[in-house]
């Protein structure tokens, strides 16, 4: 039925089109330049054609009219993969603060999806700009002026300072009950106090420099900032049960069913750019080929499975009428061969660094398929980090089995033969076995079985290293395999790779032992130099530094970074690929999608 | 039935209930790599010791092993059965969300699939040997053969996406949002994990109304009251209903609380928002503190499903003396 | 030789709601050796419960058996298995009395094999011996229980029974599931194999005939009390209890006669009529 | 006559899975863990069923997967029939205390359900296919109890035994050479259909991830399948053979045990398929 009616409205489009001999390009009814802009003209071009001809139905008039004159319009179906992606019809506020990705609710700041090769940026969200003092002692922000909670209640820096105070209160360990405790307070550790010159200044006073303080605030996509009128009255946040989801963002909560479905609609007060669709609606497809099934089938209009679709399926679809599919550089995970620096033989710098040079990551690539890029750098990806990755420790660690057999001689190490088959011994006299925990973080789309396959290749057949697999470890062992075993596969997200500062993941201290057991005094040193620097070039010249001694040293070797692939129906909204190569927090993401097709407002 | 049988039906689930509550306690404190840790790596990349300590002591994980299990003990009969690691709020509340559109999916499937065993059965039996009882005897036998949950795959790809006359999965349309759920609407989407439980558990009423009949058969009155010229169908069924309805009730209390097993593929295929899929998204973060409570419900279930066939036994024939050891 | 007193055996039935059913209660009578008492009784009434109690397939809760010299309620389990074969007993359907997936040849050498008596070409010659000594013959040997008829697998079991050289038989109500005919050749058979190997008996019937031609003395039972014992022509010819008398009118006119329920002293005292023929006193 | 040929054909398939499970390594054109051609190709004549994302031949997987399904089963089941025969004779022949004891355990054991406390130790435990095996057959063996437990019960009083007693023989004797060989039949039919029921489990766990990755197994195959999208993309050649071995396998057994079941309950014996 709802077929046949996409049928003929198509029919009707094209037959229009032709008509009107505009330049046939699949878009907005009335926009006959094809900018996907109702111009005033057009519009009334569009009213007149429908009043004389009839050549656009009043469902596509209306369409026009609303993206003329920016008024929201339609409902926009997104799945996804899990209902904890669902706004719960309870609670809103977890332990971390706020769930990620939410539309509803709004931080100061929020970080933009680097450019390739560019520097960071930043979006000021609830903050207009934002300074500090030379020393970094102290942050002021200058909030937007005209912003309104969703119940009207103006949105002050009262309200920041409440957000503060209470991650501040009920960050507090002993506090009573199992989820009362913020884990995200952490982030305001550093904060002496918060003091608010006026309704729209705030001002953090910090007990030590923290020149990254913005980049703090934005981590994931933001420490939202609560409504103090809502929440002032509030002492367990885990208990409390919240049926409003008051925030400030460009879409207000509408209704949930639980496990199934949940809705916001345009918020039409939002102090930035408002909203093109009425509504989003997010719908619970367990399945990944569920969710295909659901686009091709038109149930809804955007996919983008767990971590990203699988390449092969994005591949697949890519052809299908009416979808589009956007590919993100390096947005995806990104893998990395680790070592555990304290278990033999990974013991040995020199065992690192020749095995570093037997990672054929081309070859993991063609099986991982589409969307893998080989990666050599240290832990940075040139895709995100930009600038800050270190020209000098690019390449270094080329595929080349004969270098790495050298290597391996000069440590000490002898390649003999058993059997017909290659026998490494270590410097020991015992030949070389090492055990690789599968699953963990690396275990999306079976990358871990993958880079296995490929480094039993090398590893077992070429150099006689004996590798041993272990059955899948489910996450709660995991940690503990790793710590036993001397090789082991990760895979972080993107924003993992973006950044010089995410390069204390090789630090020991302050919050311990590292995944790789990496301890490397200069680098440890160099870490919390880094923290408190806030001049740029200084900063720029640590990391420099800081990347030199992982190539070096090898306490991992990366292997590949992944594309994220997204899906959506192109047919019934435009404006796709511009918002999600664009970047920024998600939170931008549905506000600048316009509808294209009149019947995405007949479903509302 | 009488006092002292309940009563050991009590203690013995009083003590299957503190049994499973064991095995999760025992399992959760065993579990290497602590499930505190566990938790807050989800959300940090490290565990900061400090926060881990400050956990533990929220949790109680600081004080003796035995005091930890009294606690537990005594949290799992007030129903406090700790905080799901990923929905972070109380288990029972997420498991309760969940069971009423499991029941929405089981009771019709097994009220429908128990009346068909029953007839399809009675049925095969009376006419045993012939064409039509082997054709549905073989059938039975390979749908019973057929991996559940592959069944459950080819009717959703084949109903909802080739010929396209299901939703494929969920159990409320968008619509719902606006104008709440609609019952109309939500049986749509109970149409196909419906039929695809159905099979599931027709085959074994079958079965065993089946054997019943052909059993029935045999029995000196049956031929007595052939030799008499009485209605042989209906002495048959009349009979044979009654010798299956023991049995029957017993496994229809299993499929019951076996509900679980059954619904877990059915609901991931079909996107149910029920207990089986919440226990594969349990399953697959080792959500264990869930997984736990499931375990409990339907060790409940179970134990609910017993004390309702004690009780219904004595209705459905009047000679059983429930308890009745002689 | 057979010395029963206060003998004394309880069902009991469920485990928390505790009912006891005495089956056996508080009897005792001797057995002289080479003698056959003869045990009858209506169907219920604890007969075959006293027998199994005597050899202890069931435990007694009371009471003292003594068997030959020996007090068999002191044996200990392995003591007790080792005093087996001096005891044995004949049931009343032979089909059930032997594993239907066994050959008559295993069968009967099973009880040489329990007690490791002799070689396997002795205990193979044993076999033979025995089955003819109860009137089968070698080819029988292979047959299993079901291609046997009753008489014949009867006389399995006897020979099964005779190979341990028991000298004490309990024979419950061996002939009440065969035919007439075959019955009679059965009865012969055990009185003469009895007298052959000088067994004492005790014999357990409803058929006071049978009883009659089987046992020089009598013992009648009722819901589990020894209610009249004495020599066979005493109590059957002028029955002193109510209750014989009765069991022997019903024998006389008809087996389908059902008898009625007789009101019994809680604590009954007993007291001998004649020479060696106690009775139960009635209220 | 139909009867012998069904079971025939369903003892002929028994045994087809049992020769391919032993011959693997010679059947397999290829290690089921080698990289062998490009991931995800169609079939053709070196990759006959074509090959899988980790660019594995299909084919070889399964024939390998035919020793992990017919283990899980087999094992389990034998584990299963061994553990509830033995207790069920012990139950059902000493009686009293240790029958009570034993019914009573019992009755806890079966009110807790299995499957969910089998997933949750298969996830506890790092799951060996080994593992598996022995969790799914000890707590699989509780059905088993019962039902061998009441046809004990009426051997245990039968004057055989009793007879048997009397002539002295032990409790391990007499339990060993007549209850034991009057319970095999039964414990026959429990094996088959155990062995079918815990083959489709093991396929199952497979599905839902709870696999031993060092062993191919058609579960975790088809779990492979169906994650990497073989419906969408239209890669039957990976999906649906696994499927395929199982129902037959599992069909095969399922006629076993019905035929078996035929033979020891005579009373059923009507089936002419």
């Amino acid at each position: 039925m709802t077929g046949r009616y996409i049928q003929k409205i198509l029919v009707c489009c094209a037959v229009l089109l032709l008509a009107c001999c505009v330049p046939a390009a699949a878009g907005i009814p009335g926009d006959t330049d094809g900018d996907t802009v109702v111009s005033e003209k057009e519009l009334a071009t569009a009213i007149l054609d429908h009043l004389t001809a009839g050549r656009l139905s009043a469902d596509e008039l209306s369409l026009a009219a609303h993206n003329s004159l920016h008024l929201p319009y339609g409902q926009l179906v997104v799945a996804v993969a899990g209902d904890r992606y669902l706004i719960p019809a309870t609670s809103y506020i977890d332990q971390k603060g706020v769930p990620a990705d939410s539309l509803i609710y709004e931080g100061l700041v929020t970080k933009l999806r680097p450019k390739e090769g560019g520097p960071k940026e930043y979006l000021g969200w609830l903050a207009e700009r934002w300074e500090s003092s030379d020393d970094a002692m102290t942050w002021t922000f200058y909030l937007v002026r005209n912003a309104a909670w969703h119940d009207g209640t103006p949105f002050t820096s009262a309200d920041v300072r409440f957000t503060y105070e209470y991650f501040r209160d009920h960050g507090n360990p002993d506090a009573p009950g199992a989820g009362a405790y913020l884990v995200n307070s952490a982030i305001f550790k550093n904060v002496a106090s918060v003091e608010c010159p006026d309704d729209y200044t705030v001002v953090f006073h910090m007990k030590s420099c923290a020149p990254l303080f913005p980049e703090t605030l934005a981590t994931g996509p933001g420490i939202a900032v609560f409504p103090a009128h809502i929440w002032r009255d509030i002492d367990l946040p885990s208990t409390y049960i919240d049926t409003a989801h008051i925030g400030t963002g460009p879409f207000a909560y509408g209704s949930t069913i639980p496990g199934t479905l949940s809705k916001v609609t345009a918020y039409e007060g939002y102090h930035g750019e408002k909203p093109y669709v009425r509504e989003v609606v997010t719908k619970n497809y367990e399945d990944e080929d569920a969710q295909i099934l659901a686009l091709r089938r038109g149930d809804v209009d955007f996919i983008s499975g767990e971590f990203g679709l699988s390449p092969r399926k994005a591949e697949a679809l890519k052809d299908a009428p009416g979808i589009g599919i956007c590919r993100i550089p390096s947005g995806g995970q990104a893998f990395e061969v680790a070592f555990t620096s304290d278990v033999y033989p990974a013991t040995i710098p020199e065992f690192r660094r020749a095995l570093s040079h037997a990672v054929n990551r081309e070859r993991v690539c063609w099986l991982v398929g589409e969307g893998a890029r080989p990666t050599e750098t240290v832990f940075l990806l040139p895709a995100l980090a930009g600038d800050q990755v270190n020209p000098a420790t690019n390449g270094l660690f080329s595929y080349d089995i004969a270098e790495a057999k050298r290597q391996l001689a000069r440590a000490g190490f002898n390649l003999t033969e058993e059997n017909g088959r290659p026998v490494l011994l270590g410097p020991d006299g015992k030949p070389v076995e090492i055990t690789i925990p599968l699953a963990g973080k690396a275990s999306t789309n079976a990358v871990d079985q993958k880079i296995v396959a490929v480094l039993k290749e090398d590893w077992e057949g070429k150099l006689g290293i004996r590798i041993v697999e272990t059955p899948q470890v489910d996450d709660s062992v995991y940690l503990d395999w790793i710590a036993k075993t001397a090789v082991h596969f990760d895979g972080m997200p993107g924003r993992w790779h973006e950044d010089i500062d995410r390069l204390d993941n090789f630090q020991r201290s302050p919050l311990g032992e590292n995944y790789y057991h990496f301890d490397n005094e200069t680098f440890n040193g160099l870490i919390t130099e880094l923290k408190s620097t806030a001049d740029p070039d200084k900063r720029e010249e640590i990391g420099f530094e800081l990347q030199e001694i992982l190539a070096e040293e090898v306490p991992c070797i990366p292997v590949f970074s992944q594309d994220a692939f997204m899906a959506y129906r192109s047919d019934r909204f435009v404006g796709w690929d511009a918002a999600l190569l664009g970047g920024g927090g998600n939170i931008r993401l549905f506000s600048e999608i316009r509808p294209a097709s009149a019947e995405v407002g007949l479903r509302a | 039935m009488n006092g002292i049988y309940l009563l050991k039906r009590l203690i013995t689930s009083f003590a299957a209930f503190c049994i499973a509550v064991t095995i999760m306690f025992a399992l959760l404190r065993l579990m290497p790599g602590d499930y505190i840790t566990m938790y807050l790596e989800a959300i940090y990349r490290y565990a900061p010791p400090d926060v881990v300590e400050a956990f533990n002591h929220v949790y109680g994980l600081d004080r003796p092993i035995l005091e930890q299990y009294v606690i537990y003990l005594l949290d799992a009969f007030r129903g406090n059965w700790g905080y799901s690691f990923i929905y972070k709020v109380p288990v029972l509340t997420v498991i309760g969300e969940r069971l009423v559109w499991t029941l929405i999916l089981l009771l019709p499937a097994t009220i429908l699939a128990t009346l068909a065993g029953i007839g399809i059965g009675a049925y095969s039996g009376w006419r045993r040997g012939s064409k039509t009882d082997i054709a549905l005897l073989n059938s039975m036998i390979i749908i019973r053969a057929i991996p559940s949950y592959w069944l459950a795959l080819m009717i959703l790809i084949i109903f909802a996406y080739y010929l396209n006359l299901f939703p494929l999965g969920g159990y409320v349309d968008t619509g719902a949002l606006t104008t709440g759920i609609d019952p109309l609407d939500v049986a749509n989407h109970a149409v196909l994990p419906v039929l695809t439980l159905f099979l599931f558990s027709v085959t074994g009423t079958y079965y065993l109304m089946r054997s019943s009949m052909l059993m029935t058969a045999g029995e000196d009155y049956i031929t007595t009251a052939r030799a008499k010229g009485l209605d042989e169908l209906m002495i048959l069924r009349k009979h044979a209903l009654k010798n299956a309805m023991l049995p029957m009730v017993t496994l229809i209390t299993f499929e019951c609380a076996g509900m679980i097993t059954g619904s877990i593929f059915v609901e991931t295929i079909f996107s149910w928002p029920g207990l089986g899929m919440l226990t594969y998204k349990a399953l697959a973060v080792r959500d264990l503190p869930l997984l736990q409570g499931i375990l409990l419900i339907d060790t409940l279930f179970v134990i609910a499903a017993n004390i309702a066939a004690d009780l219904i036994y004595p209705l459905v024939d009047p000679r059983v003396q429930v308890g009745d050891d002689a | 030789m057979i010395e029963v007193t206060d003998l004394e055996t309880c069902f009991s039935t469920g485990f928390i709601r505790r009912r006891v059913v005495r089956a056996v209660d508080g009897v005792s009578f001797r057995i002289e050796e080479g003698e056959t008492l003869g045990l009858v009784g209506e169907s219920g009434c604890g007969k075959t419960t006293l027998g199994r109690s005597i050899l202890r397939l069931v435990e007694p809760d009371r009471g003292r058996i003594v068997v030959d010299g020996t007090d068999v309620t002191a044996l200990s389990r392995s003591e007790l298995r080792c005093f087996r074969p001096r005891m044995q007993m004949i049931f009343q359907d032979a089909y059930t009395s032997l594993n239907p997936r066994m050959r008559v040849r295993e069968s009967v050498a099973e009880p040489l094999k329990i007690h490791r008596m002799g070689s396997r070409t002795d205990i193979d010659r044993r076999v033979r011996e025995l089955i003819e000594e109860v009137g089968l013959n070698e080819e029988h040997l292979n047959r299993r229980p079901y291609e046997l008829s009753g008489g014949q697998n009867q006389r399995v079991v006897l020979a099964r029974v005779l190979a341990l050289k028991p000298r004490f038989l309990v024979a419950d109500e061996p002939t009440s599931a065969l035919d007439v005919s075959v019955q009679a050749q059965i009865l012969n058979l055990i009185r003469d194999l009895g007298h052959d190997y000088r067994m004492t008996c005790l014999y357990i019937s409803h058929d006071l005939g049978v009883t009659r031609a089987m046992s020089s003395r009598v013992a009648v039972m009722l819901e589990g009390r020894i209610v009249e014992i004495g020599r066979t022509a005493d109590v059957l010819d002028r029955p002193s209890h109510p209750y014989t008398r009765r069991l022997v009118d019903a024998s006389l006119t008809g087996p389908c006669a059902s008898l009625e329920r007789l009101p019994l002293p809680a604590a009954p005292t007993t007291v001998e009529v004649r020479s060696g023929h106690w009775v139960e006193e009635t209220v | 006559m139909h009867k012998k040929i069904v079971l025939a054909a369903s003892l002929g398939i028994v045994f087809a899975y049992c020769a391919v499970a032993l011959l693997a390594p010679v059947i397999a054109p290829y290690d089921p863990h080698a990289i062998t051609g490009a991931p995800l190709s169609p079939p053709d004549r070196d990759h006959l069923l074509g090959t899988n994302d980790l660019a594995q031949d299909i084919f070889s997987g399964l024939i390998w997967g035919t020793r992990a399904t017919l283990l899980l089963g087999f094992v389990g089941a034998a584990i299963a029939v061994t553990v509830g025969t033995a207790a069920g004779i012990v139950s059902g022949y000493y009686g009293g205390l240790i029958d009570e004891a034993v019914m009573r355990l019992l009755d806890v054991a079966m009110t807790i359900p299995i499957f969910p406390l089998l997933l949750i130790l298969t996830t506890f435990f790092r799951p060996g296919i080994y593992l598996i095996a022995v969790l799914m057959g000890l707590l699989g063996s509780f059905q088993g109890v019962r039902l061998i437990r009441s046809q004990v019960l009426s051997l245990a009083v039968a004057d055989f035994v009793v007879g048997t007693r009397a002539l002295g023989a032990g409790d391990g004797y007499i339990m060993a050479r007549h209850i034991l060989p009057g319970v095999l039949p039964l414990a026959g039919v429990k094996f088959v259909t155990s062995a079918q029921h815990f083959m489709l489990i093991g396929i199952g766990l497979g599905f839902l991830g709870i696999t031993d990755p060092s062993v191919v197994d058609w579960g975790q195959m088809i779990n492979r399948a169906s994650q990497n999208g073989a419906m969408i993309l239209g890669l039957w050649w990976w999906l649906i053979p696994p499927g395929l071995a199982v129902t037959l396998i599992s069909l095969a057994l399922a006629w076993l045990g019905y035929a078996c079941e035929d033979e020891i309950n005579p009373r059923l014996r009507v089936m002419r398929v």
